[in-house]
């Protein structure tokens, strides 16, 4: 199997994607410059009105992916950068994740929306946002957060050709990171989580670039005779709840490692959850680790320390087992 | 406007009928007690709303907005699952799920009516790229207000539809207010148009009562559009005779003169249509008119009223096309 | 003391409030005309400057609040309806949550943000938003939810006096109910939690309207012989989580009462924080009743159970009390 | 022109060579691996950027983007805390906490820099709006991008602003591209100056390159401004020479040809401004200007370099002016 990076996972989903359905095409600001990487060879396959560069507004181009949606098209939206969601934060809310329940299945969109994380960049509090918690509080969007590259593919693949509004947040410090991609296409469901590592003493729950942390704590944890199992949610909306829980009434121990910040968080809600469906099952408190409820700093000297890395998921995990 | 046949005037004035009929039994409803929520009138306003509408294909798309049960008839969509949908009905054309806010009819191209305010404006737009993506040559009317013109989403989607010269008309409906606040205290400049030149865009000022004219200046919006050559505002300075929603909010506010009401209601728009036609087209078949169009918004309230509420567990459908597992209260 | 209705109660705490400080001032869509009632005669007061009519522009305007804010002035922003927040999420995420850490403290935003929440009112989707747990997840905003005439007169004075900006987020169902509120000024602190009825077998946390539903519910089981301990919260953001943990720690049973969506609501928030630092004392799992994640219907034949009262509060807490 | 004093214009060549070697510092830097995240340059934009703001008096405020290193420097602020500032340091105007796209000086009226592209529009609207309310006669500059106006923030703050008569200059740096997308693919019409019209509102262009050419514009937008007449919309036709940001991104990039830029580089502000005062003002005389304001730079840079970080505890400030409490990561 081909090692290609997380950016290249992304490039081919959507190149194999439009290259398979007319309706499928690509818009934000300069993407047809492929200005990140995720773009590279559209504009010479598909044209421009396949690859099409947006003016610098948010909520109106929101708007129009959504509108050609209802019309019959798939439009792919590159915000670029999650932090300006926040411009389109209406027209997700109001119209895309709103239409088909308001106007009674007369209409869907099947649109997708892909955003960046930048955080722990020295990048500074108006672009480091690690916004999805506050989308999964929308009920009609689907939330996903692949972790390697081919999660990216499989997932945004599934994404392009799901009829509902997909939101889907690609971690940037993931970008750059290699991993084996199939050259033969397959798709990943939504709702099926991944066991990255299989353990029985405290089950650890990650999100995004805190996925490879867990696994780095879990392989620490393992030298120490201790076995974390390592679970990826891979979609946030539909959570596979199954899954965790059927972690926690092996392990008894659960960890939340989330890279966003804690209150009203992913974290927080997947903590929740397992209070609810798996208390009895619980030999010790539930964890978060989460950023901290503190907007970010530019400097690498203050932001250093605010994500969860294996250092601190491997202390929580152990502290967690002595309970 | 001589171009107009008798039968298409007939039609015009067929759906102005229903459109004021619809709201004047909505109105009764609404008072009531029977309509949950907030419901917006467009009395008054019927002549623009009718005369844009049917400068369209019927394959062409349409938006509207909060103020939208006439959108739809203009355009040509039942009344029955109109009204059913008002009483939030089963048989309602959304199920009950929309209500008086979002009256659409996508099987005649209304594509939805947002009551976020201007929201809808880039939607349209969309749909106007998708078409041309298609390659089809349809064309999207976009119905927005006086208010709606002060959202970003105006100016966002103007530059956008002029910049890719889509096939979209931009259809101000300046009836003087946004609630109780007056066009003049809202907007820099009272006229809207005036807007068009930032964005190189053609746009035109006319009469909303007059429904023919409003159907002259968007019938050449409209061939501009599905020519190729873009976007085309037009404002229809028109009013509102309601208050901005039924209920008592609005009792005894004084926001608008009482005369500036009276002298509008001289130029309402049935009226002033019977006048342009005379002669051309007899009272009585006017009337008769009129009279079926009655007529038809009765049947509408009889099958609403006949109609069944939804079951409860249709509460929880159609959130989602590929549907997933999600919390569902006590379901 | 006088009997006032919630929205007498806010439209008193802004007269004072103008009143005591010339830099407060009012302003959003319509606000001169006094449309919903809860700016009655300030504008004969105070003059059309100081109660603003503004276009309908909420991202603009709310930018406006915050420019006014920098160079010394304490606007009031009433939205109307918390809905039209997603339109200014970016100013009041990218800009109000964020300016003064991100300019290290040159500089703060004493605004405050009103909206009312109109559910339950067969509205439908668009204008039905319960969406304080969104902004939750924004460090730097402070969020209060009133569930009296008396808790909104004096929370709202004291958002009006603090120095940062403050969400309140009104319940419409309750803009009507009357309360006692004193003739004497008076402030409510933010992060205090309010426990209207003290009990022992179960604790109910509860947001907004669902307070009055929860001691409805309360007083219910007494009969029953079941005593349950009812907290209102006041301000989400801060949270007093140790009245709630202090309570469970009698009670050892948790039920958290939201008519917010459930997927990282502020119900989840509440119960991942006891699921972690009250866990020893807890003797049952947690229970959330929320609104379903789903969009709100039109139709009152849809919209009616979805979210929790008395009767489904009952019946959640007696069977708690049981496990 | 002529009324502009000599020493006046001294400080605007002075402060124009500040912000050309902060900025050329900067790219060394970043070269070098020492700036954290990305940034801006405005190298080419001296002359607008210097023009308009010296054309406020100290008190009044002015407000940037995220191609602000010079904003604030225009406006008077020191160069040592903004240079610490874009290395993280304690120091630094934000105490490290905002970088290379936050560089505000509040001290000098520089009220914030927000990178969320046309964010700061309707932020200066409020903060003339206050000024207004406070009865002072300060004067609020917006600095935007051609990019910038295309956001719906532009619309709904010039509407505003010319409702209200607010006194707001609102400046927009036309430097021809947003990242790699020329004006005439983002906005419908090449000049942003047309759109003014649609809100009854003056405007004008001017060469960006010419300082004094922007001093004039804006100074008379100014006196509008503080004699309570409204906004003025005033577009500087500028260039950048270097790319988007800094780093390997925009490296083999085609989106603009050699010819523009070298054409570009001959009407440097700097150079061009020279000429202007060619006779007038001494060769001799600018380049001891030059040399000091080069020297400040280096200055700057090491006192920046010398400065400490800040200590991890620091992250945890400032996030409220009325502190509460948060869950605060492992402090
Ligand atoms: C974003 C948003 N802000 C505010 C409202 C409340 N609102 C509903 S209609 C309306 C006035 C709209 O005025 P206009 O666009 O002129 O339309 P009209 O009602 O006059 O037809 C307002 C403020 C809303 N629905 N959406
Ligand atoms: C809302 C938002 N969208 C996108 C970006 C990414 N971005 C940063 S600067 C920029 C281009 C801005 O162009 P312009 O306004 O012309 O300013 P210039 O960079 O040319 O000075 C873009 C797209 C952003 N920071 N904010
Ligand atoms: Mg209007
Ligand atoms: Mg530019």
């Amino acid at each position: 199997m081909a090692k290609i990076t997380f950016l290249e996972a992304i490039a081919q989903a959507q190149h194999e994607e439009m290259a398979r359905d007319d309706s499928v095409f690509l818009m934000g600001e300069d993407v047809s410059g492929n200005v990140y990487g995720s773009s590279g060879g559209l504009l010479e396959e598909f044209g421009p009105q396949r690859v099409l560069d947006t003016p610098i507004c948010e909520s109106g181009f929101t708007g129009v992916a959504i509108g050609a949606a209802m019309v019959g098209m798939r439009p792919i939206v590159d915000y670029t950068i999650a932090s300006f969601m926040y411009l389109a934060t209406d027209q997700l809310v109001s119209m895309a994740a709103k239409s088909s329940y308001m106007y009674g299945g007369q209409t869907h969109i099947p649109a997708v929306f892909r955003a960046a994380m930048f955080y722990n960049g020295g990048i500074a509090a108006q672009h480091s946002d690690r916004n999805y918690s506050m989308f999964m509080n929308v009920p009609g969007l689907k939330i996903v957060v692949p972790s390697s590259p081919y999660d990216a593919k499989g997932l945004l693949k599934s994404a392009i050709r799901d009829d509902d509004p997909v939101l889907i947040f690609e971690d940037g410090n993931l970008w750059g990171q290699r991993g084996e991609v199939p050259g033969e296409e397959y798709l990943l469901p939504f709702g099926q989580a991944n066991v990255l590592k299989v353990g029985s003493d405290v089950t650890i729950v990650a999100i995004a670039a805190r996925v490879g942390e867990s696994v780095k704590a879990a392989e620490r944890l393992a030298k120490e005779g201790i076995t974390a199992e390592v679970i990826d949610p891979r979609t946030l909306v539909p959570l596979d709840t199954h899954t965790i829980l059927e972690s926690v009434a092996k392990t008894g121990r659960l960890l939340v490692v989330d890279q966003g910040h804690r209150t009203c968080g992913a974290a927080g809600e997947i903590a929740a959850v397992v209070a609810e469906q798996g208390f009895w099952d619980l030999q010790a408190p539930i964890k978060r680790l989460t950023a901290p409820d503190m907007q970010i700093p530019f400097s690498t000297a203050l932001e250093q320390g605010f994500y969860p890395d294996a250092g601190m998921i491997a202390t929580a995990a152990r502290e967690l087992v002595k309970e | 406007m001589n171009s107009v046949s008798e039968s298409l005037q007939l039609e015009m004035y067929r759906r102005m009928g229903l459109i004021r009929h619809f709201d004047q039994a909505v109105q009764k409803l609404f008072n009531s007690g029977r309509i949950p929520g907030s419901t917006h009138l467009s009395i008054g306003q019927e002549g623009e709303v009718v005369g844009a509408c049917m400068a369209l294909r019927e394959d062409d798309y349409m938006v509207g907005n909060h103020r939208s049960h006439g959108h739809p008839i203009g355009k040509g969509a039942g009344v029955n699952a109109l009204m059913a949908e008002i009483l939030g009905k089963a048989t309602g054309v959304n199920q009950g799920k929309g209500g008086s806010m979002h009256l659409a009819d996508f099987s005649v191209g209304s594509l939805g009516e947002s009551s976020i305010v201007g929201s809808g404006l880039p939607v349209a737009v969309g749909a106007a790229l998708g078409s041309k993506m298609q390659g089809n040559d349809r064309v999207t009317l976009c119905f927005f207000g006086d208010g709606a013109s002060n959202q970003g989403y105006f100016h966002e989607s103007m530059n956008m539809a002029a910049l890719w010269k889509l096939p979209v008309v931009f259809l101000c409906e300046n009836n003087g207010y946004g609630v109780t606040t007056p066009n003049r205290r809202a907007a820099a400049l009272e006229d809207i148009s005036a807007r068009a030149a930032g964005y190189g865009t053609p746009s035109t000022i006319v009469d909303g009562q007059q429904c023919l004219a409003v159907y002259d200046a968007v019938t050449e919006a409209v061939e501009r559009a599905r020519g190729g050559d873009g976007p085309t505002l037009v404002e229809a300075k028109t009013y509102r005779y309601h208050h901005h929603s039924e209920g008592p909010l609005y009792d005894n506010m004084t926001y608008r003169p009482d005369e500036e009401l009276a002298a509008w209601k001289l130029r309402d728009p049935l009226l002033l249509f019977r006048q342009q036609l005379a002669g051309y087209l007899g009272a009585a078949e006017l009337d008769k008119i009129e009279e079926q169009a009655q007529a038809e918004i009765a049947g509408a309230l009889e099958f609403a009223e006949l109609s069944p509420f939804p079951e409860p567990e249709e509460g929880y459908t159609h959130l989602y096309r590929t549907p997933i597992a999600v919390y569902g209260g006590e379901l």
